[in-house]
């Protein structure tokens, strides 16, 4: 278990770079979070606006699963590197989770 | 702590297992106490024999017979089989890695001790006014109206020992996923240690649809909900589905290991690398993925309708492939091998005729229609103890005698092997291979008594007949056992003479740190590429001997579980006005979670073994490694 | 060494000649001799996967005898070092490609016969007159024993389930406390009893009971219940068309009184003790917690598994609880004004109770 | 590893989280356990459909009348910007800015505390209208899945407020860095449930 870091040590323009880049993102994270603020806002829309029920479900499932996938990639950061395994188990959990929720909501009657 | 040669007094080693997160030690804790369960159940299994073996026999009430087929079924499928297989996950995995521990030691102890204490509190049913009576399934509409608190035991020891075993899941995978040795890639691991990823990954999975299952049982028998209470809008087959979205994978998470533990004694016995490696791991992946989506054809019956039995059918059937795809892979790696039948490859020889009479009364039971008529009658009971009996508790049998040199550092007698081997064989197929004819002929499963006018009294004399061979067989294992242990015999690396893997290429058993110098893995079957190079230094090391770090030991495992131990106690007793259940549940939360607060706050870094420690230990190794040579030989060669 | 397994392959002959000996179990419950079209087609399908899988194990059992026997150290010598052989594409596809082809036989007719046993869309069926074509029998499940209505007919009956020969009867099947399973095995496979809902299927049967040695098919509960889950059988009767139509007008009628002495005293205590549990008339609405006794003396077995005589039947009512563990019958002391039933009590009632017929 | 060593920001590696091995075992072993948190959740949302609505005969109780919409997506909005001010918070951990990255904690911490202020006030109103746990199937369902999320927030905010006392004097380092990044991943978690507790047993509540 000896693996610990060696120490790292940056010339100022690497440091600044790294800043800049980490800026960048934060940015981009903002624009996620706008993002979900307003598939959030839509679907309360479309309840409150009383649409077909036929129509409202599917998009607001859409809309929430948009939304986890915003969560996932951007700020749990999932799509970085090194995260090969860790999408793999989520996408299996996903997996199971789906077959769960589609068993009772199929065959386990009325 | 640096040396694990000193003499210690009783009571130290004690306090050392309590406190140990060492990979090694928690994998004898889980042997002896899987073992101790495995003994229990086996008795369960005797009283049951016991009083069907004659029809109209009084030896069992209706109520106790009830009881003791539900902690037969418990007991052995989380209690024994289980944790025993895990106990081989953590004596070999790590090595055969090349890693120094798990990845969260503290956490591996954390889960033995709550599988532990979840065990006990079931156990405890027996004394505290009724064992658990609705079978190991548990059929919510019974289980509801199961007087008594044996349910509740059930359902609270299931939920202790459930997150146990969730967390030794997650510490393989992690382990597996991060700790491999330089040149270990995935392609390179020992089939051993894939069957313990894959079965960790369906561990991960499928406990979680148990744990919700039994979270709303103790709801509904303990606080009032009501989930499957028909009258109030609940649904019984809900828990059906839950228990069998686990059931099934659960099934699994049996069978892989076992597999595994076989795929090693296929290659070391028949010195020969495994036949068509790709396929035994790309075959353990699909069977893992299968696992999850078919568990309703152990609902054939319930009236799902045809559609759903029809695709679970099918579904079902296709896992017939990848199995037979491994038993073929294994016939062929005997094939041209140099085979020796030392007391694990009688085992693993043996496996494969039962365990594929077991598989194909599986895919005739996959057949839905005709699992109408097999369903909850003796067929089934004679299928699954084929699968279990047949696949584990063989593969734990040989497993047993494979690894215990690697984990005691002594041998188990072959002769009192081969003894142990014919009499729990003959026994096992005596008592279920009839079954199957008992099931045919109408005989439900989980009946206490039988009436003489139906024909069935013949061949439940056998079937009692056999059970009693095993048990002669197991009382041999443990003659044996104690003699090994009363003469202490030691050996050295590699006492088989044909290990392939890096868990041979150490010392047996391992030093606490395993490897001095972390191995460079070169291919599949490490340890038998450097002997056949005749590389006289063991391995190939992949860095410098240099300063190794290691986690402390440490007690608030040991607490934390006993917190939710006596937690239990006070939710149970709750429902039945006793003023002092509300101060005990809160009071073993509060240990609980206080000393999971100080396990937080406390900052544990653990210690460092040097370098002239290490350089110290291994002159001592090869001290006793050369006395070994100069004596007897230890073990077969 | 040796010694051992050579005596126990003897013993392991001679275990198989008595399997084989003993046949294929009685034909009131084995699954191996069916006696309707259901039992018939799952026994087909028993047959058909048993071929293919004995194909399946004979491949493996020579491939596993020859390498075992072949290739032992003490043949192929001590230090021989196999060649470390990789695997084989070849081989590997042939194990994958048969196995598929061998479950798709096995898949045509399961998925077949899956819907055609579940198909029950001829259940509500009526001819001009709006009666229905097929007999339709409503089964409940209770706490260790059976109900069944016969709803058309307006008639219930329990324990003993009377049908006709020769025609599809339909079964609604739903348990008042726990979950059961119902199943008669020589006519075919189960269908579970569930709390919460109605499950539909049905059932053929050939033959007529009275040709077997005991007179009926013995059915099953399936599923764990309790206790007594064990002892929760029913008989079932089966009749030619005629016979069947005679046994539902006697079950319409109204039920004579009893003409013995013993008997009609055995009544007044029945309709003091009994009666708010257990209806004596078939006709009409439900009517009580416990079985319907209107055809008690005709059954074959007392509380579905008894020997079916006075002194039994005098036994059991004065302890339920010894017989049949865990069943909800009231032992004597809380229906008769807390005294168990005298030797006289019981002599009267038993008298009573076996006089209760429908059948000549 | 040792606790002492200091870090300026031209030190501090680029993914802390996962610069030690124990870094990275925490970090895979955590995400391991989300994926068994998303089988778990989902169990529940299955049972709460299957469930939904399902009641004695003669409830007076469903989702269509009992869900008030305003006061859900509040808690909506609350959750998801706590979710933003995380982010923030290991945007500064990244950047080893210690003061900055507690402060957004704290600021992510009051947040949650009113989501759960709502949400137990939400459990109040419904129980006062007599929509109590042992009332029905539907309500055990309902009460398990969105408490079992609200049990969860208080795990969360235990384990935030935890981190930031234990660590306030020490600031960051190598060991307790990983602590903070997986604190703020489960955080995300607990906000994605949400986002299908809001869609699924509100939103699709009240359209019946």
């Amino acid at each position: 278990m000896a693996h610990d870091t060696h120490d790292i040590h940056r010339s100022r323009a690497e440091f600044e770079f790294i800043k800049r880049k980490r800026a960048t993102e934060m940015r981009g994270q903002l624009t996620s979070f706008a993002m979900m603020i307003f598939l959030t806002l839509i679907a309360f829309t479309l309840v409150a606006a009383d649409f077909s029920n036929y129509l409202i479900v599917p998009i607001i499932l859409l809309l929430a699963a948009v939304q986890v996938v915003l969560q996932l990639y951007n700020f749990m950061h999932m799509s970085n590197k090194g995260h090969g395994m860790m999408a793999f188990f989520m996408f299996s959990g996903i997996f199971v989770a789906f077959t769960i929720v589609l068993t009772m909501v199929t065959i386990v009657w009325w | 702590m640096s040396s694990n040669s000193q003499k210690k007094g009783f009571g130290a080693t004690i306090w050392d297992y309590l406190t140990t997160v060492d990979h090694k030690k928690i994998a004898i804790l889980y042997l002896i106490s899987g073992g101790f369960f495995f003994l229990v159940g086996g008795v369960e299994a005797m009283m049951i024999r016991i009083q069907l073996m004659k029809a109209g026999n009084d030896f069992l009430s209706a109520g106790t017979y009830n009881e003791v087929l539900t902690m037969h079924g418990t007991t052995m499928i989380f209690l024994a089989a289980m944790p025993i297989l895990l106990a081989f996950m953590n004596a070999v995995s790590p090595l055969q890695i090349g890693a120094r521990d798990v990845a969260f030691p503290f956490l591996n102890s954390l889960g033995f001790w709550l599988f532990f204490f979840g065990g006990i509190f079931l156990n405890l049913s027996w004394f505290l006014g009724g064992a658990p009576d609705a079978g190991w399934t548990n059929y919510a509409s019974l289980a509801l109206a199961s007087e008594g608190h044996g349910i509740d035991f059930y359902s609270l020891g299931l939920t202790i020992s459930g997150f146990g075993t969730l967390i030794a899941g997650i510490n393989f995978l992690v382990t597996i996923i991060n700790m491999r040795a330089p040149g270990m890639t995935y392609m390179r691991m020992p089939l051993f240690t894939w069957t313990t990823f894959v079965a960790s990954a369906l561990i991960l999975l499928a406990f979680p649809p148990l744990t919700v299952g039994i979270f709303f049982m103790v709801f509904d028998r303990l606080f009032g909900a009501n989930f499957f209470d028909v009258t109030m809008g609940g649904n019984t087959i809900i828990w059906e589905h839950f228990f069998w979205i686990f059931g099934h994978p659960e099934v699994y998470i049996l069978i892989l290991p076992a597999f595994g533990i076989f795929s090693e004694i296929f290659a070391i016995f028949s010195r020969k690398r495994l036949f068509g490696y790709t396929a035994l791991v790309f075959a353990t992946i699909l069977i893992g993925f299968y696992g999850f989506m078919v568990w309703a054809h152990h609902m054939f019956t319930v009236g799902l309708g045809p559609t759903a039995n029809a695709v679970f059918a099918l579904a079902t059937m296709i896992i017939a492939v990848p199995t037979g795809i491994k038993i073929f892979n294994w016939l062929l790696t005997i094939w041209g091998g140099n085979i020796s039948f030392t007391v694990p490859m009688i085992y693993a020889v043996a496996f494969i005729p039962s365990f594929v009479a077991g598989g194909v009364t599986g895919v005739m039971q996959a057949i839905a229609p005709l699992d109408y008529q097999l369903h909850d009658s003796y067929f089934i009971v004679a299928h699954f103890h084929y699968v279990i009996v047949g696949g584990v508790v063989l593969a734990i049998l040989a497993g047993t005698h494979l690894y215990w040199p690697k984990m005691f550092g002594t041998m188990l007698s072959e002769k009192l092997g081969k003894w142990t081997f014919w009499f729990f064989f003959i026994g096992f197929h005596l008592t279920f291979f009839i079954q199957h004819f008992l099931g045919l002929m109408g005989m439900p499963r989980r009946v206490y008594t039988f009436g003489a006018d139906q024909g069935w009294d013949l061949f439940n004399a056998i079937s009692s007949a056999g059970a009693l061979l095993m048990a002669i067989g197991i009382l041999i294992l443990l003659v044996n056992v104690v003699m090994t242990v009363m003469k202490g015999e030691r050996v050295g690396n590699d006492p088989w003479g044909d290990g392939r893997t890096l868990e041979w290429a150490i010392p047996s058993p391992p030093p606490f740190y395993n490897f001095a110098q972390t191995p460079l893995v070169r291919g599949l079957d490490p340890y038998w590429i450097e002997k056949m190079e005749g590389n006289k230094e063991g391995m190939v090391y992949a860095e410098p001997l240099g300063d190794i770090h290691m986690p402390n030991g440490s007690f608030i495992p040991f607490v934390i579980s006993l917190g939710m131990f006596i937690a239990a106690f006070g939710a149970m007793y709750h429902t039945d006005g006793h003023a002092w259940a509300l101060p005990v549940l809160i009071g073993g939360l509060a240990i609980t979670f206080g000393s999971m607060l100080v396990r937080s706050l406390k900052d544990d870094l653990g210690f460092h073994v040097t370098k002239e420690e290490l350089i110290a230990d291994n002159e001592r190794i090869q001290r006793e490694a050369r006395a070994l040579e100069g004596g007897k030989k230890g073990g077969l060669k | 060494m040796m010694k051992g397994p050579k005596k126990w392959r003897l013993f392991a002959l001679m275990t198989a000649l008595l399997v084989f000996l003993s046949g294929c179990g009685r034909e009131e419950i084995s699954t191996l001799i069916p006696a309707g079209k259901v039992a018939q087609d799952q026994f087909n399908l028993l047959i058909l996967s048993s071929i293919v899988m004995l194909f399946v194990i004979v491949v493996v059992t020579i491939i596993y005898v020859l390498a075992i026997v072949k290739f032992r150290r003490s043949k192929v010598g001590e230090d021989m070092i196999p060649e470390q052989v990789e695997g084989s594409a070849r081989l590997e596809f042939i194990w994958t490609a048969i196995p598929i082809v061998l479950l798709l036989i096995l898949a045509v007719p399961t998925v077949y016969s899956t819907f055609d046993l579940a198909d029950v869309t001829a259940m509500d069926a009526q001819n001009e007159d709006g009666v229905a074509e097929n007999l339709t029998v409503n089964v409940t499940g209770k706490l260790y024993w059976w109900e069944f209505e016969y709803p058309e007919q307006e008639i219930r009956t329990a324990q003993e389930l009377v049908v006709p020969t020769g025609e599809r009867v339909y079964f609604n099947l739903i348990a008042a406390d726990v979950k059961h399973s119902f199943w008669i095995p020589s006519v075919g496979g189960k269908l579970d009893v569930n709390p919460e809902n109605v499950n539909t299927f049905y059932l053929e049967f050939d033959k007529e009971s009275s040709e077997l040695e005991e007179g009926v098919y013995f059915g099953k509960c399936a599923e764990l219940c309790g206790p007594s889950h064990a002892l929760m059988d029913f008989k079932v009767k089966t009749l030619n068309r005629e016979d069947f139509d005679a046994w539902v007008a006697a079950m319409q009628e109204e039920q004579a009184a009893p003409t013995e002495t013993l008997a009609q005293e055995g009544q007044e205590i029945f309709e003091q003790s009994c009666i708010s549990c257990h209806a004596v008339n078939s006709a009409g609405a439900p009517t009580g917690f416990g079985p319907n006794l209107t055809t008690f003396g005709d059954r074959t077995t007392i509380a579905g598994f008894m020997e079916h005589d006075e002194e039994t039947l005098k036994n059991w009512i004065a302890d339920p609880q010894q017989y049949k563990p865990g069943n909800l019958m009231p032992a004597p002391e809380e229906i008769n004004n807390g005294e168990p039933f005298s030797d006289q009590e019981l002599d009267a009632l038993a008298a009573y109770l076996m006089s209760l017929k429908v059948e000549e | 590893m040792d606790l002492n060593k200091r870090y300026t920001p031209q030190t501090w590696p680029d993914h802390p989280e996962t610069a030690t091995l124990e870094g990275k075992n925490k970090f895979v072993g955590f995400w391991l356990l989300l994926a068994a948190e998303t089988v778990t959740f989902a169990s529940l949302f299955a049972t709460y459909l299957a469930l939904k609505d399902k009641g004695p005969s003669g409830m007076e109780f469903s989702a269509s009348g009992l869900f008030e919409l305003p006061l859900v997506f509040a808690m909506t909005m609350i959750l998801l910007t706590s979710s933003l001010t995380s982010v923030y918070a290991m945007y500064h951990m990244k950047n080893h800015n210690f003061k900055a990255m507690q402060a957004w904690l704290g600021i992510t911490v009051l947040l949650g505390l009113a989501f759960l202020g709502l949400e137990i006030y939400e459990f109040n109103h419904y129980v006062h209208l007599g929509f109590g746990y042992t009332n029905s199937a539907f309500s055990s369902a309902f009460y398990t899945l969105v408490g079992t999320h609200g049990a969860h927030v208080v795990f969360g905010l235990s384990w935030f407020i935890a981190l930031m006392l234990r660590n306030a004097k020490r600031g960051l380092n190598m060991y307790n860095a990983p602590k903070f990044y997986l604190a703020a991943l489960y955080w995300h978690f607990i906000d994605v449930v949400w986002v299908f507790i809001f869609t699924v047993v509100y939103l699709m509540g009240v359209i019946g």
